[in-house]
C-alpha cells in the first residue's frame, strides 16, 4: 500500500519555445487517488501525456512500479497498465459504442471480429458501471456527456494499475458526474487501481483525492497530503499570489428602454417553445439551462447561425431577425460560442490574424489590409487580456485553453457592439483565466451592452450576473433577480416541466 | 519569308529529335531507332525530348532545342498547327527543320528543310480500298478509331471515310475510339460484339488496337471476321502469319534512317528533297517473308 | 429525415438500378447474359484497384492514392519480363511484392515523411512511371508468358471468364475486410478520429502504411492481371486509372473525408460507370461524348449524394 | 512575402528580421535551391544563361506560374481546382475561334467570361450544391475536355493571328517576353489580392476554419465562389496567351496526355509550401514552386537527359524538396 507506483524524475518538455515542464520530480503512491492541479497552461495535460506515451519527454526520466517507463505510444503505455482518458473528446462518431470501448482490444475469432462477444462484453462493463447505454448504438447519437461516459468505459476497459482522468467531468451533469465518482472510487477501492486525476474543480480535490500535486508554468510546486490543506492555500500555490475576491463586484444596469426584447421566440423543431425575456443596457443577464433546454437553439435564433423562428425580437426598439451571422454582426451583436476551436478560433493562424478578423473592416483602407493598424489593436488586447505568450505572431493553436478564450473574446474588442452573447464563456479555463474574463464581461457590461451569459454553472452565474432567466424545454421558466439567488431556486426551475 | 539555315560542312554536329509523346510501341520504336542510327554514326551526337503529348511542353522543349545549339532538327508531332510557332522558330533560328511521321499539308507553308513522313490520308484510304475488296462492295464495318484528337487518327479516318463515299453498301455499323492501345480496344470490341451480330472486318487505326480487337473477336468465338491494322509491328506480322483474323496491316514507317540521313545531308550544306513522302507497303500473308525482320526493334 | 438518409444510402444502387432499366430498354443487347459478363470481367482491374483505393480514402486523413495507376503499370512489366522464370506462383508473389513496396513508399512518404496523401503519392506515381517506362525503354514487352499466367485471365469456369469470377470476390473480400475484421473497423475509426484510435492504444501509422501497402499489393495483382489478359506488359495500361477509380469510388458514396463509405457503394459505382460506357459503345455514340459523359456522371451523383452535413457550412 | 515590412514601431527590427526568415525558411530554401540549379545549368551548358535559353525558360515558366497561383487561390481556400488544365485549353479554343471574328478586347472580354462562368459554377456547385471540391473540378474537368472535342471534331484549329494578339504571346519588350512580364503583374496583383487585401484575410479564415469564418461574420460562401471565379480566370488568362503564342489549338484528353497540367500546379504550390487543407501557403512559395519545375527542365533538356531519366530526377528532385520542407515543419 505504501510502495510507489509512479516516480517522476527531472521530467522536461518542450514545445518549441515553450516549456511545458521543467524538471518536475514527484512520486505517486500505489492505490492512491493523486490529484494534478494547476491553471491553464500549467503542464497538466503535457505530464500525463507523456505518462500515456503520447508525448515523449525532452530530459528526465519516469519509473513505474520500479521499473524505467518510457512509452513510445499510447499502445506502448497501455500495455504497461497505463489508461487515460484525455481532456479532449476521444471518440469515434461512426462506430458503434461497443466499437468505441473496445477499439484496438476487440474480441476476435481468428482475424475475425466476434460481433456477439463484443456486444455482450460492452452491455456488461456498461451494466457494471451502472451506464444506461444500448452497446449497439452508434456513437454519434450520443450527447457529448454520454459519449464522455464511454470514454471512461473504455478507459476502465483496459484493466489498468493506473487510470488517469484529465478533466473529465468538464462536460457531465450532476448525474453522470456521479457515475463517474463512484466508478472512480470502485476502482480504487476493490480493485487496487492508482489515479490520477486533473480537475479545475477544488471540490473534487477534496472530495476524491488523497494527494495533490500543484503546478505553476511548468514547474512542480507542491505535493500535499490532501488533508492538510485547504482550498485557498492550494488556489494560492496554483496562481502563486493572493486571490482577491473571485468575481467583479457588479454596479446596477442602467435603467432605461431595454435592448433586447425577446418575445415568444419559437421553433418548436429546434426545442424552442415560446420563450420570452428582456435584457437591459449594460445588464448581465444569466441563462441556465439543463442539456436541451435551448440554450443553443437561442443562440442561433439571435445570431443568425439559423433562421425560421416564430415571435419576435426587437434590438433597441428596432425589430432583429439576423438571417447570418454576418447579418447579426452588422446589427451589433456579437457571440464568443461553446466550441472555441470548432467555431472561435483559426487555430493554425496567428494572434495578429485571429484578432482582427472580428472586424476586417476597421483595419482596411482602399481594399488593402493596414496591417500596422491591426498590430497596434492586436497588441492592445494581448496587454489588456494579458494573453500568453505576448507576441502577435504566434500561433493560436499553441495556446493554453484560457488564452485561446481570451483570444476568441478579443477578436470583438475591434468593433463597437450592443448585446453581447456569451456561451460557456469558461469551460474549461483556470481560476485567474476565468477571473479575467468575468472582468472583461463587466467592463463590457459598464460600457452599456447588454449581456447574454449562457452557462451551466450555476454558481459563475450567481457570481457574475444581475439576473438570471432559466430555460427548461425552450420556454423561460423563471427570472430571477440577484437580490433572490439561490442555487436550489435556479436548478428546480430548470427542470423539466411537464407537457401541457 | 525566306529562311536561312546554318551548316557545318564538316566536324562534329548533334543531332536533335522531338518527339511528341512516347506512349505507345511505335513511337517508342522511332526514338531507338534514332538512337541505333546515330550512334552508327561518327561524329554525330543524338539529343531526344519527348513532350509526353502536351503541345506546350513539346514548344518548350523544341526551345531548348534551339538554345542547345543544334546542328538539325527532326521533329515529330501529333499537335496539328498548335506546333507550327515551334518549327518557325526553328527556322528563324537558321536551324534545319525536318518533319518526320507527323501530317503537316504541304501547302501549310511551313518553313520545313524537308518533311520526311508517310502520308496519313492515303493510308486510310489504302486501308478501305483493301477492305472494299476484300468485302466484294458488300459488308459491315467496324472502326476503331486510336485517339480521337491526335492527327494521325485524324488523317486516316479522313481517307478511309473518304473513299466509302463511293462504297454505300459498305457500312461502319460501329465508330469507337480504342486509345492506340490494346486493352481499351479489346474491352470496346467486346462490348460492340455485344450490339452487333453482323460484322464483316474491322478496321482499327493502328496495330496495337487490331491486337486487341482480335483478343475480343477470339473471346466471342468469331472467325468470320478479318482485321486490317497499321504499323506493321512485329508482333503483328506474327499474328498475320499464324491465324486468319488478322488480314492486313500497313507498315508504318517507324525508322528513322532516311530523316537523319536527310538532316545530316542538310547540316552539311547539301541539296536535300522537300518533301519525301515514304512508301509504306500493305503487309499480308501472301508478303509476310519480304517484311518479317525478327531482329527488328518494333 | 432517417428515410431520407437511408434513401441517400441507397441512392447509388437506385442510380444503377434505374440505369440499368434505361440501358435495357435503349438496347435488346445490354441486358444479355454475355454483355453482362463481359462488361463484369473488364471492370476486374479496376474492381482491385478500386478495393485497396475504398481502404486508403476510408482510412482519412486526406487519405488518397494517386500512384494505383502507375504502379499497375510497374508490376505488370515486371512480371512480363520474369514471368517465364518465375512462373505462376512466383509472378503471383513479385507482382504483390512490386505493389506492397510502392504502397511501402507512400505509407512512409504519408506517415514519416509528413506529405499530404494526395501530393505524395502524385510525385510517387511519376516517379514509378518513370521507372517502369525505364525500365522498359517505353515500349511494350514482349516476351513469352508462361501459359499458367495466361490462364489466370484465359479460362472459364462453366463457361465464366476468371475476371468476371475475380470481380465478385474482390467484392466479396473488400465487405468482409470492412465490415467483419478489427483492421476495417479501425480504418472507419481512423476515417472519423486519427487521434483518437492512436490514443486508444493502435499504431495508426503502422495501420496506414499498411493500408497503402494493401492498395498497392491490390494494384500490383491487377497489373499482374492486365499482364495475363493481354499476353505482354503494356507499361502504360494503368495510366489515368487512378481517376476513373477515384471516380467511381466517391459516386457510391465512400467520403473523400474517410470514415465514411462502404463497399458495395464503391462496387455500385464501378458498375455505373461501367453500364454508361458499355451502353455508349453499344449505341455507338461517338467517343466525343465519353469525357462529356463520365463528368456528368461525376457531378451528378455527387449532387444527389450530397449531405446537408458536410465539412462545408451550411451557408448558402 | 506579405510580412516583409513589420512596422519597427510593434517589433524591434532585429527579431523582426529573424522572424520573416523564420516564417519565410522554406521559400528562402526553394529559392536557394533555384539558385544552385540555375549555376548548376549554367555549368553543365554555357547555353544555359544565354539570352535566347533564359527568354526560352522565362517565357514558359509565365504559362505555369499564372495558373499555378489560381491553384493556391483554391488550395489556400481549402479547395482544390482540378480543372485548371481543362479551362486553360478551353480558352486557347475559345480564342482561336473568336480571334478573326471579333475585335482583340472583345475575344479578350468573352475568353475571361468563359473563364469566370466556369469558376463560378464550380463554385456554386461546391457552396450550393455542397461537393468537395475534388469531385466538382474533377467532372468540370473531363467535361470541358469533352466539349472542345465536340467543338472541334478533335481537329486542331488554327487562326491568322492578328499581329497585336501575337504580339501577346511572342513578342518582348528590352528582352523580356510578353507573357513574362503579364505574369509578372499578376504575381504583383495576386501577392497584394492575397497577402495585403481584406480579401486575402477572408481567404485565410475560410481556409483555416471554415466555420468560425462564418462565426465571424465573414460570408463563406462568397469567399469560396470568389476563389474559384478568379482562379479560373487565372487559367483563362493563360489560355488567352497561350493561343497568342500558338494561334492554333489542338484538343487533348486524358488520353492524349492532357493530365499534367492540373497536377502540376498543384505540385508546384505544395512545393511552395502551401498546405491542401488549407490556410497555409503564400504567392511567392507558388511562383518559385512553379520555377523550379520549368528551370529543371530546360536544364535536364539541355543536358542532353534520356527523357525517361528526367522524369525520374525531376520527380526525386521534388519529392526531396517536399520532404526536406515537411521534416523542417515538423520540427518547428
Ligand atoms: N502540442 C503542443 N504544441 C505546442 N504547445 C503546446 C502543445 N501542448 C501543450 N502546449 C503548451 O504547453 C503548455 C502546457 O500545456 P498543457 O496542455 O500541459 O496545460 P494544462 O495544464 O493541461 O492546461 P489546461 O488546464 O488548459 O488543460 C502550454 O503553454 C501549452 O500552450
Ligand atoms: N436542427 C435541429 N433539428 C432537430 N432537433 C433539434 C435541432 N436543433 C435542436 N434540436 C433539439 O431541440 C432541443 C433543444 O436543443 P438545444 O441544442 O438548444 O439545447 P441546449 O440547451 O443547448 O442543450 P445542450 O446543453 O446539450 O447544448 C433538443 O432536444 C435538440 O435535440
Ligand atoms: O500509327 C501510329 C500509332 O501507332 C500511334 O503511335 C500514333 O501515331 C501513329 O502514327
Ligand atoms: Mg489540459
Ligand atoms: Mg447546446
Amino acid at each position: 500500500m505504501m510502495s510507489t507506483a509512479i516516480e517522476l524524475q527531472a521530467l522536461t518538455k518542450r514545445f518549441g519555445i515553450t516549456k511545458a515542464l521543467s524538471d518536475v520530480s514527484f512520486s505517486i503512491r500505489q492505490g492512491s487517488v493523486h490529484a494534478l492541479v494547476g491553471e491553464n497552461g500549467a503542464g497538466k495535460s503535457s505530464l500525463i501525456k507523456i505518462l500515456s506515451g503520447v508525448h515523449q519527454p525532452d530530459g528526465g526520466a519516469v519509473r513505474l512500479f520500479g521499473q524505467d517507463f518510457a512509452p513510445k505510444d499510447s499502445a506502448a503505455a497501455q500495455l504497461s497498465g497505463v489508461s487515460t482518458m484525455f481532456q479532449e473528446s476521444q471518440q469515434v462518431s461512426n462506430l458503434s459504442v461497443a466499437e468505441n470501448i473496445y477499439l484496438g482490444m476487440e474480441p476476435r475469432i481468428g482475424p475475425f471480429l466476434d460481433w456477439s462477444r463484443l456486444m455482450k462484453q460492452a452491455g456488461d462493463l456498461l451494466g457494471r458501471l451502472g451506464i444506461e447505454i444500448e452497446p449497439g448504438r452508434p456513437m454519434a447519437t450520443l450527447s457529448p456527456s454520454e459519449a464522455k461516459l464511454i470514454e471512461m468505459g473504455r478507459a476502465v476497459s483496459r484493466n489498468a494499475k493506473v487510470l488517469i482522468m484529465d478533466e473529465p467531468t468538464a462536460n457531465l451533469n450532476q448525474a453522470e458526474q456521479q457515475i463517474l465518482f463512484r466508478v472512480l472510487k470502485q476502482l480504487n477501492e476493490k480493485e487496487g487501481v492508482t489515479v490520477i486525476y486533473i480537475s479545475h474543480h477544488m471540490q473534487e480535490v477534496f472530495d476524491l483525492c488523497d494527494h495533490v500535486t500543484v503546478l505553476r508554468d511548468g514547474q512542480h510546486v507542491a505535493t500535499l497530503d490532501v488533508a492538510d490543506t485547504e482550498t485557498d492555500g492550494l488556489v494560492r500555490l496554483m496562481i502563486g499570489r493572493q486571490m482577491e475576491a473571485y468575481f467583479p463586484t457588479i454596479a446596477a444596469p442602467a435603467q432605461g428602454e431595454p435592448r433586447l426584447v425577446v418575445s415568444d421566440l419559437a421553433h418548436p423543431a429546434r426545442g424552442l417553445d415560446g420563450a420570452s425575456f428582456e435584457v437591459a443596457r449594460g445588464e448581465i443577464f444569466g441563462i441556465y439551462g439543463l442539456a436541451d433546454s435551448g440554450r443553443t437553439a437561442l443562440t442561433n435564433a439571435l445570431f443568425g447561425i439559423q433562421t425560421g423562428f416564430a415571435g419576435a425580437v426587437r434590438l433597441d426598439g428596432a425589430p432583429f431577425a439576423p438571417t447570418s451571422p454576418t447579418a447579426a454582426i452588422e446589427a451589433g451583436v456579437i457571440l464568443v460560442p461553446e466550441d472555441r476551436k470548432l467555431q472561435g478560433l483559426m487555430l493554425d493562424l496567428d494572434l495578429l490574424h485571429n484578432f482582427s478578423v472580428g472586424n476586417l473592416g476597421r483595419f482596411v483602407s482602399n481594399g488593402l489590409f493596414e496591417k500596422k493598424t491591426a498590430l497596434e489593436a492586436a497588441n492592445t488586447h494581448i496587454q489588456r487580456l494579458r494573453v500568453k505568450p505576448n507576441n502577435a505572431y504566434a500561433l493560436v493553436k499553441g495556446l493554453s485553453g484560457g488564452n485561446q478564450q481570451k483570444v476568441a473574446i478579443g477578436k470583438w474588442l475591434n468593433r463597437d457592439f450592443r448585446l453581447a452573447i456569451f456561451q460557456e464563456p469558461t469551460r474549461g479555463i483556470d481560476v485567474s483565466a476565468k477571473m479575467e474574463v468575468y472582468e472583461v464581461i463587466k467592463s463590457l457590461s459598464e460600457a452599456g451592452v447588454a449581456i447574454l451569459v449562457l452557462s451551466s454553472e450555476v454558481l459563475e452565474l450567481m457570481g457574475l450576473c444581475h439576473r438570471v432567466g432559466v430555460l427548461s424545454g425552450g420556454r423561460m421558466t423563471a427570472t430571477i433577480e440577484r437580490a433572490d439567488f439561490s442555487e436550489h431556486a435556479i436548478v428546480s426551475a430548470a427542470l423539466p416541466r411537464r407537457r401541457a | 519569308q525566306t529562311y536561312q539555315y546554318n551548316t557545318v560542312p564538316e566536324g562534329d554536329i548533334t543531332l536533335c529529335f522531338s518527339q511528341v509523346v512516347m506512349n505507345h510501341p511505335f513511337r517508342v520504336a522511332m526514338v531507338e531507332s534514332f538512337e541505333q542510327v546515330v550512334a552508327g554514326m561518327e561524329g554525330v551526337t543524338g539529343v531526344v525530348t519527348d513532350a509526353q503529348g502536351d503541345a506546350t511542353r513539346e514548344i518548350a522543349n523544341i526551345e531548348s532545342l534551339i538554345a542547345r545549339g543544334c546542328n538539325a532538327i527532326i521533329v515529330s508531332s501529333l499537335s496539328g498547327r498548335a506546333i507550327y510557332p515551334a518549327y518557325r522558330e526553328v527556322a528563324d533560328a537558321g536551324i534545319p527543320l525536318i518533319i518526320a511521321a507527323s501530317g503537316v499539308p504541304e501547302e501549310e507553308g511551313i518553313p520545313y528543310v524537308s518533311f520526311v513522313s508517310t502520308e496519313e490520308v492515303s493510308m486510310g484510304e489504302r486501308a478501305f480500298d483493301y477492305i472494299a475488296a476484300r468485302l466484294g462492295g458488300e459488308g459491315n464495318i467496324v472502326q476503331l478509331q486510336g485517339v480521337p484528337e491526335s492527327t494521325n487518327s485524324i488523317l486516316r479516318r479522313e481517307g478511309f471515310n473518304a473513299q466509302a463515299q463511293y462504297w454505300p453498301n459498305i457500312v461502319t455499323v460501329a465508330d469507337q475510339s480504342g486509345q492506340w492501345l490494346r486493352l481499351p480496344a479489346r474491352q470496346v470490341m467486346a462490348n460492340i460484339l455485344q450490339a452487333n451480330s453482323d460484322i464483316d472486318a474491322v478496321f482499327a487505326y493502328n496495330d496495337e488496337m487490331a491486337l486487341g480487337a482480335i483478343q475480343a473477336l477470339e473471346d466471342a468465338g468469331r472467325t468470320d471476321v478479318f482485321v486490317v491494322g497499321m504499323d506493321g509491328q512485329k508482333e503483328s506480322l506474327e499474328v498475320i502469319q499464324s491465324g486468319d483474323l488478322f488480314a492486313m496491316t500497313i507498315a508504318n514507317e517507324w525508322r528513322m534512317d532516311t530523316a537523319i540521313e536527310t538532316a545530316v545531308a542538310a547540316v552539311r550544306g547539301e541539296a536535300v528533297p522537300q518533301r519525301v513522302v515514304l512508301r509504306v507497303p500493305m503487309i499480308t500473308d501472301d508478303n509476310i517473308d519480304a517484311h518479317y525482320d525478327p531482329e527488328a526493334v518494333f | 429525415m432517417n428515410g431520407l438518409s437511408t434513401l441517400r444510402n441507397n441512392l447509388p444502387i437506385l442510380i444503377l438500378a434505374a440505369l440499368v432499366v434505361v440501358a435495357s430498354l435503349l438496347s435488346p443487347s445490354f441486358l444479355t447474359w454475355n454483355n453482362i459478363i463481359n462488361l463484369v470481367q473488364y471492370n476486374a482491374e479496376l474492381a482491385l484497384v478500386c478495393l485497396g483505393l475504398t481502404l486508403v480514402i476510408i482510412s482519412g486523413n486526406g487519405g488518397i492514392d494517386l500512384s494505383v495507376g502507375a504502379t499497375l503499370g510497374l508490376s505488370g512489366v515486371v512480371v512480363a519480363m520474369y514471368g517465364e522464370f518465375l512462373g505462376l506462383p512466383g509472378s503471383l508473389i513479385v507482382a504483390l511484392a512490386v505493389g506492397a513496396l510502392v504502397g511501402l513508399a507512400n505509407g512512409l512518404a504519408v506517415t514519416k515523411g509528413k506529405l499530404e496523401p494526395f501530393i505524395a503519392t502524385f510525385i510517387l506515381a511519376s516517379i514509378v512511371t518513370a521507372i517502369t517506362l525505364l525500365f522498359t525503354g517505353g515500349g511494350p514487352v514482349l516476351r513469352s508468358i508462361p501459359d499458367a499466367v495466361e490462364a489466370i485471365a484465359g479460362i472459364r469456369l462453366s463457361g465464366i471468364p476468371l475476371p468476371a469470377i475475380y470481380f465478385v470476390l474482390t467484392f466479396l473480400v473488400g465487405v468482409v475486410i470492412l465490415r467483419m475484421t478489427p483492421y476495417g473497423r479501425h480504418l472507419y475509426a481512423m476515417g472519423a478520429s486519427s487521434e483518437t484510435v492512436r490514443f486508444a492504444g493502435i499504431r495508426t501509422d503502422r495501420l496506414r502504411i499498411a493500408t497503402y501497402m494493401l492498395c498497392g499489393a491490390l494494384a500490383g495483382l491487377a497489373g499482374l492481371l492486365t499482364t495475363a489478359r493481354l499476353g505482354m506488359g503494356e507499361p502504360r495500361s494503368g495510366i489515368g486509372m487512378e481517376l476513373t477509380a477515384i471516380s467511381a469510388v466517391v459516386v457510391g458514396g465512400v467520403s473523400l473525408y474517410g470514415g465514411r463509405g462502404t463497399m458495395t457503394g464503391a462496387f455500385v459505382g464501378i458498375l455505373i460507370f461501367a453500364v454508361v460506357l458499355n451502353l455508349m459503345n453499344i449505341l455507338n455514340l461517338s467517343a466525343f461524348y465519353q469525357p462529356i459523359a463520365q463528368g456528368s456522371i461525376v457531378i451528378l451523383a455527387g449532387l444527389l449524394l450530397s449531405r446537408r452535413k458536410s465539412m462545408f457550412l451550411k451557408v448558402a | 512575402m506579405h510580412e516583409v515590412d513589420v512596422p519597427p514601431a510593434a517589433t524591434k527590427s532585429a527579431g523582426s528580421l529573424r522572424r520573416v526568415v523564420s516564417a519565410h525558411t522554406e521559400e528562402f530554401l526553394l529559392a536557394g535551391v533555384i539558385v544552385a540549379l540555375i549555376a548548376v545549368g549554367g555549368f553543365l551548358s554555357p547555353v544555359f544563361l544565354s539570352q535566347y535559353n533564359i527568354t526560352s525558360v522565362a517565357r514558359q515558366v509565365s504559362f505555369d506560374v499564372m495558373p499555378a497561383l489560381g491553384q493556391l487561390l483554391a488550395v489556400l481556400a481549402a479547395g482544390i481546382d482540378l480543372s485548371i488544365g481543362a479551362v486553360i485549353r478551353l480558352a486557347q479554343m475559345v480564342s482561336i475561334l473568336l480571334v478573326e471574328r471579333v475585335p482583340l478586347p472583345v475575344a479578350f472580354l468573352l475568353v475571361m467570361a468563359c473563364g469566370a462562368a466556369v469558376g463560378l459554377v464550380n463554385g456554386l456547385l461546391v457552396v450550393k450544391g455542397r461537393l468537395e471540391p475534388f469531385i466538382v473540378t474533377l467532372g468540370t474537368w473531363t467535361i470541358l475536355d469533352g466539349l472542345s472535342l465536340l467543338v472541334t471534331g478533335g481537329r486542331g484549329i488554327a487562326a491568322n493571328v492578328p499581329d497585336a494578339f501575337a504580339y501577346l504571346g511572342r513578342g518582348t519588350v528590352v528582352g523580356i517576353p510578353v507573357p513574362t512580364l503579364i505574369a509578372a503583374l499578376v504575381v504583383i496583383i495576386m501577392s497584394v489580392v492575397i497577402h495585403r487585401s481584406s480579401f486575402g484575410r477572408q481567404l485565410f479564415s475560410v481556409g483555416s476554419n471554415d466555420l468560425a469564418a462564418h462565426y465571424a461574420g465573414i460570408k463563406v460562401a462568397r469567399v469560396r465562389v470568389t476563389v474559384f471565379m478568379l482562379a479560373s480566370s487565372l487559367a483563362a488568362l493563360t489560355g488567352f496567351i497561350m493561343a497568342a503564342r500558338t494561334g492554333a489549338f489542338q484538343p487533348t484528353t486524358i488520353s492524349s496526355g492532357g493530365a499534367g497540367t492540373e497536377l502540376a500546379t498543384i505540385a508546384a504550390v505544395v512545393v511552395g509550401g502551401a498546405r491542401l487543407s488549407g490556410g497555409r501557403g503564400t504567392v511567392i512559395g507558388a511562383l518559385l514552386g512553379a520555377t523550379l519545375t520549368g528551370v529543371l527542365f530546360s536544364i535536364l533538356v539541355l543536358a542532353g537527359i534520356d527523357p525517361y531519366v528526367q522524369s525520374l530526377i525531376l520527380g526525386l528532385i521534388i519529392l526531396g524538396a517536399l520532404l526536406l520542407s515537411a521534416s523542417r515543419r515538423s520540427k518547428s
